[in-house]
């Protein structure tokens, strides 16, 4: 930390948030705030003089409220940079301080926050992650018996700069201990709390018991697991290392810690699993090892930077294996806990990524973006053909990538800007946009393909790309079973499904048709869902109206974890059509057909539709006769 | 020598939940208290409590688990409500129905009994002996009066 | 114990009944064990992870014949300390439903109606926690046809609740806590030495 | 009087000629005017000595229980007796579907006592009015308000009108006033614990343990008593103190959400001892704490079949 503070190219804002993020890749505008410390930065010298003569104390957070601070503080004596700060809150305004201070003149207690904006090429994320509180899980009694600590807790009262200057001692007498408990997964791998492995818990506990021997041989130390976890390299060495200084490991969750009421010792209660017994032990001291959690404000930061969560509160990845580092927005990059539970080794190797990533961005002249870009035709926007630009692609745009100049001006995308969702194509109403490798013409000729044979069997699934589509892919990895009558469609969001599709579908005599998007939180286009499921309410209606059997027509939002969901779906909407007779089948699809073709009359005026149209069913033709010739 | 108040422990067989209390329930108890384990508090039948008192027990003490943590699912509540009737029903012919106490003890209730033990003795010895019931005659030695 | 994917393998049989689903999420993490008392009080055998692991590896004959199977109350003070969210009762529910309809026997001494007395007033019907206990018409001697109370001992957990509201003590269980042997215990102490008639 | 029991005997014929019952409870005259009996009356029986009036003493509902489900009894019921046949049926000792209750409203009925105590037992007449009783003993013609020799249960009577009659005969009559009832307990609870206690060892005391109080209650309907029961002997079964205070305070706490209040135990104990005080208070609590009345309905369970989680708030810890 002190390194990159002396790195005249990195510039250390600590006590600052980010307000506000805006522009896109290379050029972010962002909005800090820098709040007020009351110390002028230029002139405090870090002495520390104010802090020596102020009268109050508070809880140190960064102690574990073990300790002490005054209320002119610094957060930890390794602070970077080495500014003192008045907590107001806490301040008597005694200004013995300004005092002290003396000729520095450093203390200005009449400084606000302030709001500085940046140019900002490209953005890491390292917000890290915070720790579950355990006191909410009642048969463990911490907050309750004095006794029972966090590891957090252990790892200030075990270290040599802590307030106890590393000798272990116990809350409720000050005396040592000598039969010391660990408990692992304390609301992790609990789905009561949060069900995921916080990952580096069993390291760390076989870590703080190791070092605890290491200084105090004469104690007793037990941790209580459900599976001890060491994949990395050395891990399983260290592991062996504790085992054979005698560190004694419980298979076993406790399900209770009872405490004698004079003597504050602590009565574990757990099955012994290898035993198959129950057995009950007296610690001095329990150090319940907390689930690792998203910051307390990870979902107001993910809403600043417009980066989606995945589920357990995490920042979500772009891919989980081949873009581990990378925000699904470009120039957004992340570092650490804050995308999931990591230890320091992973840790440091995503932060090393998360710079190289961000350096390509910050060196190159130009930058590329996804090519899946919407693209207006200028001659067929109403503001041409008609003299009024109606606007409805602005309206629909999540980023404010439309820009209407004036009523006479066609709209206009600023390209950078743009994430794809292809909202703005579905909802305009002359189809006077279009979206780059998601165009009209390729969709229909994708579906064309798909139904070529026996439509009437097939259920055509429109998937958005970040949720239903990884849903069926998570299906597919996870060996759920679903309907081989499924064909599925790629649109980057259920906002491009295009009502025009669904009309060409049946219209080609679909059997059954499955609009599936992200669930209404999780839209990775931020409210690119909101305007699909608002089509997707309106064609279900229509659909009512037509009298169309009840399941060929189904919206369902599905996540990208819910494998088992996009399976039963599926599923259920091959028992509507098993259930159906086909010549009924055959019939409605018919009695259906005049009022699609009536709904797709503009259809083919839009460019490259009716050439795609005519290039697929060539090609359809071309399928059915190879098929139909004996081999 | 001042003689301690007689007390009857009914005891839910499942409530302590620490193996020392349940040890020294079984086998610590002074003689002036007699343990009566029961698989439920909501077995004890008014019966048993009006024969406690009978017999000349000072007091009777019932302990058990808390309502949601009955081991029979709520079971110890369907007894409830007649033993605190039976109670108003002792307080409004005269008897003391302090004598009559109901502990429920949680999961994590390490060595509460004894102390509830203890305190039950001292209200005992306030309470004054004049109200209560007329005692049963004992039975002669060897005669069914059980 | 077979893994062949057979139709109806033991733990399909525990998972099609309601409370049985989600066994195989079971870890083996004990905090059932623990957390439950029957084996500290009643039976060192008892387990109830283990009769999970017995399931989901479909060794059914071991299932039945495990105390667990017979001895759990169905309190569920493990089911809300299971950090899966087993329903844990609800398994060991479905695994003696399935043992009760092929021929298995409790091991606990249930509840029994002197027929004699009982005047089939309903109450430890609607006493009992398990609904073990209907009204039913029966020939009984002296007596002739009449309603009594029936325990179903597939049901039956031996609480005794039901002894405790019958007013004409018609109904109790046979176990170490029978009236009988309450009030010889409490007779055999508040007896004075040395008092004869 | 007569017009009623005329409107009885043709109601009753009606039930045996349309075949709706097997059997009618009901009362008949006796050799004394003083005491009505109850009688049992088949189809093709005489009609003929059937009576009604403010003599008769016994709750009906207490043959109830003594004949097999399948018989299809024809009952006359007063407005205890109607909830007393409730609390039976809820307590499925028949079956509502083989009942058929041929309400009366009740004016209360006369204590025995309270006559003869001014006159002597050979009364040769009895007559009877809305406001005024009248026997003749010993040629002699006595003459009472009526609300002063009615049965202290009957001057608390909250409920003088049949609850859900197949048939009601006769007017009803206004609903009596809770508030004496409560006054009663209130009364008795302000009392120091001495004071009752002396009050409860001097009622218990006379006690002869002859059991004509469970004999009267149509709600002893126990095969075996729990002062017979043996082994355990729950009570000493002679009339030591300890025999008659455990079977006062057990009897009466049986009663709990049960007992009707319709005062048969006292009119029937031959020491005149003084019982439904505790069951008055019995059903008090049950009122105070769970909104229960007994008999009120022939389906809601009373509240000690059913219990609430919320029940543990109102306890002791």
């Amino acid at each position: 930390m002190v390194d990159a503070a002396r790195q005249p190219r990195i510039d250390v804002r600590t006590y600052t948030e980010v307000e506000k993020v805006e522009g896109f890749v290379g050029n972010f505008k962002v909005t800090l705030r820098e709040k007020a410390k009351h110390v002028l930065a230029d002139r405090c010298n870090g002495c520390g003089d104010c802090a020596k003569v102020c009268p109050v104390e508070v809880p140190n957070y960064f102690e574990m409220n073990l300790a002490p601070r005054k209320a002119a503080y610094v957060p930890m004596s390794q602070s970077v940079p080495l500014i003192y700060n008045i907590d107001l809150d806490a301040c008597i305004h005694c200004y013995k301080c300004v005092e002290a201070c003396g000729p520095l003149e450093a203390i200005d207690f009449s400084q606000e926050d302030k709001l500085v904006e940046e140019d900002i090429g490209a953005i890491i994320v390292a917000t890290g992650f915070s720790h579950f509180d355990p006191s909410v899980m009642e048969e463990y009694g911490y907050s309750r018996y004095p006794n029972v600590i966090t590891s957090m807790e252990m790892e200030r009262l075990n270290n040599s700069a802590g307030p106890t200057a590393g000798n272990l001692i116990r809350p409720s007498d000050h005396k040592n201990p000598k039969r010391l408990a660990f408990i692992n997964c304390v609301g992790s791998r609990d789905k009561r709390y949060n069900p995921s492995c916080s990952n580096f818990c069993c390291m760390y506990s076989i870590k703080n018991a190791v070092l605890l021997k290491q200084m105090n041989p004469d104690v007793d130390i037990t941790i209580y697991y459900m599976d001890i976890r060491t994949p990395s390299k050395g891990y399983e060495e260290f592991y062996d290392r504790a085992r054979e200084l005698g560190i004694h490991f419980t298979q076993g969750r406790p399900s209770m810690i009872t405490e004698d009421k004079e003597t504050h010792n602590l009565f574990v209660h757990s099955e012994d699993i290898t035993l198959g017994k129950v057995i009950e032990e007296e610690y001095d001291m329990v150090m319940l090892n907390q689930a690792a959690i998203p910051q307390p404000d990870q979902d107001h930061m993910s809403s600043v930077l417009n980066v989606a969560q995945s589920p357990g509160g995490w920042f979500m990845e772009y891919h989980p294996k081949l873009r581990p580092m990378d925000s699904p927005t470009d120039g957004i990059f992340f570092a650490g806990a804050c995308q999931g539970p990591k230890d320091i080794p992973s840790s440091v190797a995503q932060g090393s990524a998360a710079a190289s990533r961000a350096s390509r961005i910050l060196n190159s002249e130009k930058w590329e973006i996804e090519p899946t870009v919407a693209v207006v035709w200028p001659e067929r926007c109403s503001a041409t053909t008609r003299g009024r630009a109606c606007g409805i692609c602005a309206k629909a745009c999540p980023y404010g990538a439309i820009n209407i100049f004036s009523p006479e001006i066609p709209a206009e995308v600023v390209t950078a800007k743009c994430h794809g969702c292809g909202a703005c194509v579905a909802e305009c109403p002359e189809d006077a946009i279009t979206q780059l490798h998601y165009t009209d013409a390729q969709i229909l000729a994708q579906m064309r393909a798909l139904l070529a044979d026996k439509p009437e069997e097939k259920i055509l699934a429109f998937r958005c790309h970040w949720c239903s589509y990884g849903g069926a892919d998570l299906a597919g990895t996870s060996h759920f079973e679903y309907t081989a009558n499924e064909r599925g469609m790629r649109v980057m969001c259920s906002a491009r499904m295009d009502t025009d599709f669904i009309y060409e579908a049946y219209r080609l005599g679909a059997g059954a048709v499955l609009y599936s998007g992200c669930h209404p939180q999780d839209c990775h286009y931020i409210t690119g869902q909101l305007i699909g499921a608002k089509r997707a309410e309106r064609l279900k209606k229509m659909f009512e109206r037509m009298e169309m059997t009840d399941g060929r027509f189904r919206v369902e939002w599905i996540s990208a974890a819910e494998g088992d969901k996009y399976a039963r779906v599926l599923n259920e909407m091959q028992t509507v059509l098993d259930n159906m007779d086909k010549d009924e089948l055959r019939a409605e699809i018919e009695r259906l057909k005049p009022d699609m073709e009536k709904r797709l009359k503009k259809f083919p005026n839009v460019p490259g539709v009716s050439e795609s149209m005519a290039y697929s069913d060539t090609l359809v033709s071309a399928i059915n006769t190879q098929k139909k010739e004996p081999a | 020598m001042e003689t301690k108040p007689k007390i009857a422990l009914f005891q839910c067989q499942w409530c302590l939940y620490s193996e020392p209390d349940q040890y020294w329930v079984d086998h610590n108890l002074p003689p002036s208290i007699r343990l009566m384990k029961v698989s439920c508090t909501g077995r004890i039948n008014t019966l048993h409590i009006l024969n406690a008192i009978q017999g000349g027990a000072d007091g009777v003490m019932i302990s058990g688990c808390r309502p949601e943590k009955c081991h029979f699912k709520e079971g110890n509540l369907s007894a409830l409500r007649q033993h605190e009737e039976f109670l108003n029903l002792l307080d409004y012919i005269g008897y003391e129905r302090d004598r009559v106490r109901f502990v429920w003890l949680d999961l994590q209730d390490r060595g509460r009994i004894q102390q509830e033990l203890a305190d039950f003795e001292n209200k005992l010895q306030e309470l004054s002996t004049a109200n209560t019931l007329a005692t049963r005659i004992n039975a002669p030695e060897g005669e069914v009066h059980v | 114990m077979s893994h062949s994917g057979s139709s109806q393998s033991f733990a399909d049989e525990v998972k099609a009944i309601p409370g049985g689903e989600f066994v195989e999420l079971c870890f083996s993490c004990g905090t059932c064990v623990s957390k439950c008392m029957i084996q500290q009080k009643l039976e060192p055998e008892y387990n109830p992870r283990r009769l999970l692991r017995m399931v989901i590896m479909d060794m059914k004959e071991d299932a039945f014949d495990s105390p667990t199977t017979w001895l759990c109350s169905a309190c569920d003070l493990c089911y809300p300390a299971c950090p899966q969210q087993i329903h844990i009762s609800g398994v060991i529910t479905a695994v003696k439903e399935i043992a009760v309809e092929q021929g298995g026997k409790t091991t606990l001494k249930t509840a029994a109606v002197d027929q004699q007395t009982c005047v089939s007033c309903g109450l430890c019907a609607e006493a009992c926690p398990y609904e073990a206990i209907s009204l039913v018409q029966t020939k009984v001697p002296y007596r002739g046809l009449v309603q009594v109370a029936q325990v179903d001992p597939g049901k039956c957990m031996a609480c005794g609740l039901c002894s405790a509201v019958c007013r004409s003590t018609s109904i109790g269980v046979p176990d170490d806590y029978t009236d009988k042997a309450l009030m010889e215990n409490l007779w055999d102490w508040l007896q004075p030495e040395g008092v004869t008639f | 009087m007569s017009e009623l029991i005329a409107k009885l005997k043709s109601e009753i014929k009606r039930l045996f000629d349309e075949d709706v019952v097997d059997v009618v409870i009901a009362f008949k005259k006796a050799d004394s005017p003083l005491r009505p009996q109850p009688a049992f009356y088949r189809k093709g029986d005489s009609l003929e000595d059937l009576e009604y009036n403010s003599l008769c003493q016994n709750n009906l509902a207490n043959y109830l229980t003594r004949y097999p489900h399948e018989t299809r009894i024809g009952i006359v019921v007063r407005g205890c007796e109607s909830r007393s046949v409730n609390a039976l049926v809820v307590e499925k000792q028949h079956p509502r579907e083989n009942l058929f209750k041929i309400g009366i409203p009740c004016q209360g009925i006369v204590d025995l006592r309270k006559i003869v105590k001014q006159t002597g037992e050979d009364v040769s007449g009895y007559k009877e009015d809305q406001e005024k009783i009248s026997v003749v003993f010993k040629n002699k013609e006595y003459q009472f308000d009526r609300k002063d020799v009615l049965h202290d249960s009957c001057l608390r009577c909250v409920h003088p009108n049949p609850v859900n009659p197949d048939v009601l005969l006769g007017d009803p009559l206004p609903e009596g006033d809770p508030g004496v009832l409560r006054q009663a307990v209130e009364s008795f609870e302000a009392l120091t614990k001495q004071e009752r206690y002396t009050w409860f060892q001097q009622e218990a005391e006379r006690c002869i343990r002859c059991y004509a109080c469970r004999e009267a209650c149509p709600m002893c309907y126990c095969t075996e008593c729990f002062v017979d029961h043996n082994p355990p002997r729950w009570t000493e079964s002679t009339i030591s103190p300890a025999g008659t205070q455990a079977w006062h305070i057990i009897r009466a706490f049986h009663q709990t959400g049960r007992c009707t209040s319709c005062g048969a135990c006292e009119r029937a104990c031959p020491m005149d001892i003084k019982m439904t005080y505790l069951t008055d208070k019995l059903n008090e609590d049950m009122l105070n704490q769970y909104d229960f009345a007994p008999g009120m309905d022939d389906t809601t369970q009373p509240p000690f079949a059913s219990f609430n989680l919320d029940d543990k708030n109102r306890f002791v810890a």
